[in-house]
């Protein structure tokens, strides 16, 4: 099955050799470049050392701040978080065959995606702090934000490559998703109509093998889920999702044909979810140790980084410098946010956007809450109470003046 | 019957295309809404006069028809999408819930979101089953949508104009029993008719009654025979936005009339007149006004019926009319 | 693609010459027994003479009540109509292979269906006049109710099947639908969930090339809709839906593999609707005499009744003497359905199916009815206003005594 | 704390197995019920018990879920389905509406349909988005229909009994804020409680307060304050049947009290407080004795924000006792 449509770079290795005892695709091909201990599988390395690097820097940075996030769950400090531990390759690999332009159209987990982007860490902290600032969309950022319901997004990533079509921008769209999502109904609506209309999206399925407790198994039959691809009518790649040079191959000519009219593109990475589904999530329910050891030994950072030990690119010290570099970061970051929430957040901002002006009715509700919102503590996290006008300043969260000057300051810093 | 006085499919019909023309980012998708101009003829012609790409016949599939939607505003669009019937926007509500009406807050007003989808709305053409709906309240109920639904072709021309070039996510209800039912003059290129505003369509001092969509003529026939039979002055107000909803002219005209029916096609319970009591209720000064119980007449508490009894189910001018007696007496 | 499930009876002939100018499926391969001018195309006559004269007389009586239907609506005496004109051998064919174990779960235009499994035409007529009598279900029938938002039925009929999976009977489902039907996310989900459960449904899909005034190449891409199947993990067969033998061999195996817990079958039979969508369509907006000539030569009756006087097993006086039997069955059940129309049928009977005991408000809304009905004519096509006590009986459609024998007799006969 | 003492988890988790056990014809379907036993737990363990036929881990599908248990209900089987958040139950309404609150009438009382819809529901957990609304007023609205919520162990062990073992088609929403917030006494092998019966859980003759779900709990907190600031007898009542629903017990204690404060989780307009304010106008007896306007105390009209806001968004015992003693003295 699978056509395989990388052809330059050279050298997927089909077939591979299943790598997952969960998945259950032995005998179909799968596009492989570098095997588990970091070797080329065949041929020339398919991209420059320099770039593999750069992103095994992206994929290293999102790992520790991805493992910082889930550190300040347990403290109490964020909320409800879903973790990228183990799909940094797929992350990484599929969003650096974007350009800018091209549209990004996450789900929930694409943490590693997203820092990609250019999403600053204090947004992500935010939203996990569970404020609205952390998923305020830069207007020239072709970024969405991040979309729970399951599958749901993939139809706005049709709009957004059929935008492109119709403005003859020369842009097209990626959507992630999981294997889980392939099971909702709106997912086939939005690639039947990439289909039909042959638009240029490219449907990034991480086929971590988990949908919660749900396995791979139970999710849909054991054919490949990128084999739905042919009777939508465009291709379907297998690959192997913790090797970056695959990922980045398989995307960067899927990407590059969703830019030029030649319509959508499935790519199902075959990947792990190594940590909890999200932070309310407990796997030693549903999963066993050994599984989880044999995926371990699979792990995208260690093959990217003995690939690249392997070729002279990279050693021991530039990964601490790299550590180090990340630390600083989230230190500062996460004092920012922290900061942030400290600031005497406005619990009012929930009426401000619900509509472009707030009809009256709204603006007598806002009242009738500013009135019960006073001298109390009303948003969870917060240091102290809110009080009007006492409204922080943090970086590029900078607010709006308060509306009145000369109301009481307030809130710790 | 001048060149001007039309139906209300044909009102809709010259507001598309005056939309479409003043502003290239308009565009139609939808079922059937193409080569046949959709099923009860609304878009007839604009894929003719704006071609394909503007005006397009998409897969069966209401749920990424909103949702290509939602997409095609953050590209850049202006999307008009068509629901074949309200009934089957059922299939679209996971779009049009957790994404079409939380864009704009979920990106602190980075992204807008200028769709609109249109449904032909309610019943009274003796249709098959789910084609007879009126689903507003799964619409009124959701913070950051707009909900309208004209009365008649001046108020279809205006208000739609209107929900195009509103930034936020309309519904655009469309009754479907007044589609040919009567003409009305509209202006060539005329203006929207502002979102947000009530129509006093009769004056009266002794009794309001409320209604939108299809019932407006039902009500004002009702409020005829009222006025004709007794003398009573009977106010009949024309909703037309129900969300986001400032009902002032209804609480101007309850404080005046201390009396108030509010008429809807949707079933009794759950309907919209519940909120409105609820916000006469709000207001000190017209409840301690109130000289009668408020009164609504809807459909009853039972799903659709096939079209034999559909005349029993819906709210009729003598049903109107008795209750708004009983409200006048009580 | 499509794997040809049909071993016995023998001599499916792939790949047939592809058979529609709106289908474009050159190259797919596509079983078919009998050739447009009633020639077997190989092998043996795989049913005896005697079955596929039954199932002619079947599709006749289905096309002549179809066609009275239409007439009936345009003289204003039934309601809207979707016709089956042009598919009765998709139908039948179909719907034989299944025993009166097997559930039956239809969309809305499987009238030759409907009649196959013994609905009487006057039920047909009601629901045709908007009474709700006419889709009364007879507790022993393994029939469902007309069902009209497209594709939504598909997931009853996996419920249908799991449930004689799980109580160990010996019965699967078949759900129809049509081209258009298959874009919907719901079709998509329930071959899924028979897919991964291995459920004994068959998925019939009527491609009719057209969905309304959509053509086929505008609903989904330009590979066969069966090539879906196969990623869910079941086999997905195209036939050459205006041949009976050919629709009755595959969906024979396919329903045996259903009831035999052998799993789903996608069939998808390539025919043409040749009436208008419904009586409130008017295909001349969107399609071309031309097209509708090609497909006239095609005609499954036709092409049935060919094959059988060919065989020697069908002449002109049982044609005759058929369309007689016929149309004396439909003056009788007309006759009766009018009648009891017209014999002051009750309003209030919408409030008695709400709910299995009707709640006090339900009541209280019932008497405010009641009052508002009295004398008046409520019920659209009623000769005559309703009147309590006055409520028919017409054969199976008796209603139950009514409650207060005292009130005043009325309403014509 | 004696075996009997549980949570609402536990106390639905009772009533699960035993239905289960009583009836074989009782089954469990949906996202994650099986080996995880529902994100919530409320289906822990009953896998193990009774085996992978009746407790079944399905694709994430939520229409698939309810059309699936439609034909499993026709097919003979008693399913139980769980939508992992009411949020996410939006994608089954296409299910829910047109076909399972219909089957009953469309097949003119053929075929019944026993199936129960389990979603939690409401917020105060700092959850993520979509996983807080109140989505009542979706299925209040559709006839046919019975909608449930229970406001602790007790209830709700006896609701999902009679919901289960009604051979209507019940929408069960869990308020999984109390889900394991406190404990209450059950038997075992308990009663199901009937549906339909509201509970007065305090009397009182000054004002009466009618809630459901989570909202119990903070609105008898607030009786209690303004009781013991005021020495005024609030009298509460826990709706539990939203749908169908005679509200005797309201009708009742504000013919007694002239005075009603609703207090809901479900934003404020398009709420269920304003079917019952209808339901007081209709009855010229209880209308006719307010001593204040009807009041309501729920969220506010925006979408129900990330987790850091949504005590501010949310009613709350401060808010609740302050319309209360607004109410008092108006
Ligand atoms: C429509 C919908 N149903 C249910 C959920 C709850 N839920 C969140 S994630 C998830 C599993 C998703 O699995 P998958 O698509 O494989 O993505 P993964 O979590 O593995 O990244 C579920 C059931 C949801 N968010 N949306
Ligand atoms: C969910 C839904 N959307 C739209 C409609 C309106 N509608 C009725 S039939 C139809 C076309 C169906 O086409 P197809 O599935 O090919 O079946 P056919 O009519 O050709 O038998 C449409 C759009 C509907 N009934 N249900
Ligand atoms: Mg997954
Ligand atoms: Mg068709």
């Amino acid at each position: 099955m699978a056509k395989t449509p990388a052809k330059k770079p050279p050298a997927p290795v089909p077939p591979g050799a299943p790598v997952a005892p969960c998945s259950t695709y032995a005998g179909a091909s799968m596009v492989r470049f570098v095997d588990e201990a970091g070797n080329l599988l065949a041929g020339e390395a398919p991209f420059p050392d320099e770039r593999v690097a750069e992103l095994y820097r992206h994929m290293v940075r999102a790992r520790r701040f991805d493992a910082r996030m889930l550190k300040l769950q347990r403290q109490g400090r964020i909320g409800t978080f879903a973790p990228c531990f183990g799909q940094e390759a797929a992350q990484v690999g599929s969003i650096a065959a974007c350009t800018p332009k091209d549209w990004f159209v996450p789900s929930f987990r694409e943490l590693a995606c997203a820092l990609y982007r250019g999403a600053p860490m204090r947004n992500v902290l935010l939203y996990g702090m569970g404020l609205e600032e952390g998923s305020a969309a830069p207007p020239d950022a072709r970024d969405l934000p991040i979309s729970i319901p399951v599958g749901g997004q993939s139809s706005h990533a049709v709009g957004l490559a059929w935008a492109m079509k119709l403005r003859g921008e020369r842009a097209g769209a990626i959507v992630y998703f999981g294997d889980g999502a392939t099971s909702e109904g709106i997912v086939h609506e939005a690639m039947n109509f990439a289909g039909v209309m042959k638009l240029g999206v490219v449907f990034l399925c991480q086929n971590n093998q988990w949908a919660i407790s749900t396995p791979r198994v139970h999710q849909a039959s054991d054919r490949p889920l990128a084999e739905r691809a042919a009777a939508y009518g465009f291709p379907g790649v297998v690959v192997d999702g913790n090797d970056l040079l695959a990922v980045l191959s398989v995307c960067t000519e899927a990407m590059e044909r969703a830019r030029s009219g030649g319509g959508a593109t499935f790519v199902e990475c075959i990947t792990y979810r190594r940590g909890v589904h999200t932070t309310a999530d407990d796997p030693r329910v549903y999963r066993g140790e050994e599984e989880e050891k044999a995926w371990e030994s699979r792990d995208p950072l260690d093959r990217t980084r003995r690939y690249l030990e392997k070729r002279g690119a990279w050693d021991a010290a530039r990964e601490r410098a790299l550590e180090e570099a990340v630390d600083a970061e989230m230190q500062v970051e996460i004092q920012a946010a922290e900061d942030y929430r400290a600031s005497s957040v406005n619990p009012l901002e929930m009426f401000d956007y619900v509509y472009v002006s707030m009809p009256p009715y709204l603006k007598a509700q806002r009242d009738e809450a500013e009135e019960a919102f006073r001298g109390r503590n009303v948003v969870v996290g917060a240091s102290a109470p809110w009080v009007p006008g006492g409204a922080a300043a943090v970086g590029q969260l900078e607010e709006a003046p308060p509306e009145d000057a000369a109301a009481p300051k307030g809130g710790a810093r | 019957m001048s060149g001007n006085s039309v139906t209300m499919v044909e009102a809709l019909n010259r507001a598309l295309a005056e939309e479409m023309e003043r502003d290239p980012r308009v565009m139609i998708l939808g079922e059937d809404v193409g080569v046949d101009g959709g099923v009860f003829r609304v878009t007839k012609g604009l894929q003719d006069r704006f071609g394909k790409d503007r005006v397009v016949d998409s897969p069966l599939a209401e749920a990424c028809i909103v949702g290509a939607s939602v997409g095609l505003a953050i590209g850049g669009m202006r999307p008009v999408c068509e629901m074949q019937f309200s009934g089957f926007m059922n299939f679209a509500y996971g779009q049009i819930q957790p994404h079409m009406s939380r864009f704009l807050g979920r990106t602190r007003g980075g992204r807008r979101m200028p769709v609109v989808v249109r449904a032909p709305s309610g019943g009274g053409i003796r249709a098959l089953e789910h084609h007879c709906e009126s689903e507003e309240m799964s619409y009124v109920s959701v913070p950051g949508l707009v909900v309208l639904m004209p009365s008649g072709p001046r108020t279809a021309y205006g208000l739609l104009k209107a929900a195009i070039r509103s930034e936020e996510p309309v519904i655009f209800f469309e009754p479907k029993s007044i589609y040919r039912a009567f003409r009305e003059e509209i202006p060539v290129d005329g203006d929207p008719y502002p979102i947000g505003k009530a129509e006093v369509l009769v004056r009266g001092n002794d009794v309001t009654v409320v209604t939108w969509g299809a019932m407006v003529r039902k009500c004002r026939e009702a409020a005829e025979r009222v006025a004709a039979s007794t003398g009573a002055g009977v106010e009949v107000i024309d909703l037309l936005t129900l969300k986001p909803m400032d009902p002032e002219a209804v609480m101007e005209s309850v404080k005046r009339t201390g009396r108030c029916v509010v008429v809807h096609e949707a079933p009794r319970t759950g309907g919209f007149a519940g909120e409105i009591f609820a916000r006469i209720n709000e207001r000190e000064d017209v409840f301690y006004g109130l000289r009668a119980p408020l009164a609504r007449v809807a459909a009853y508490d039972v799903p659709y019926p096939l079209f034999a009894r559909e005349n029993a189910y819906l709210p009729d001018t003598d049903r109107i009319e008795a209750q708004i007696l009983r409200t006048l007496n009580a």
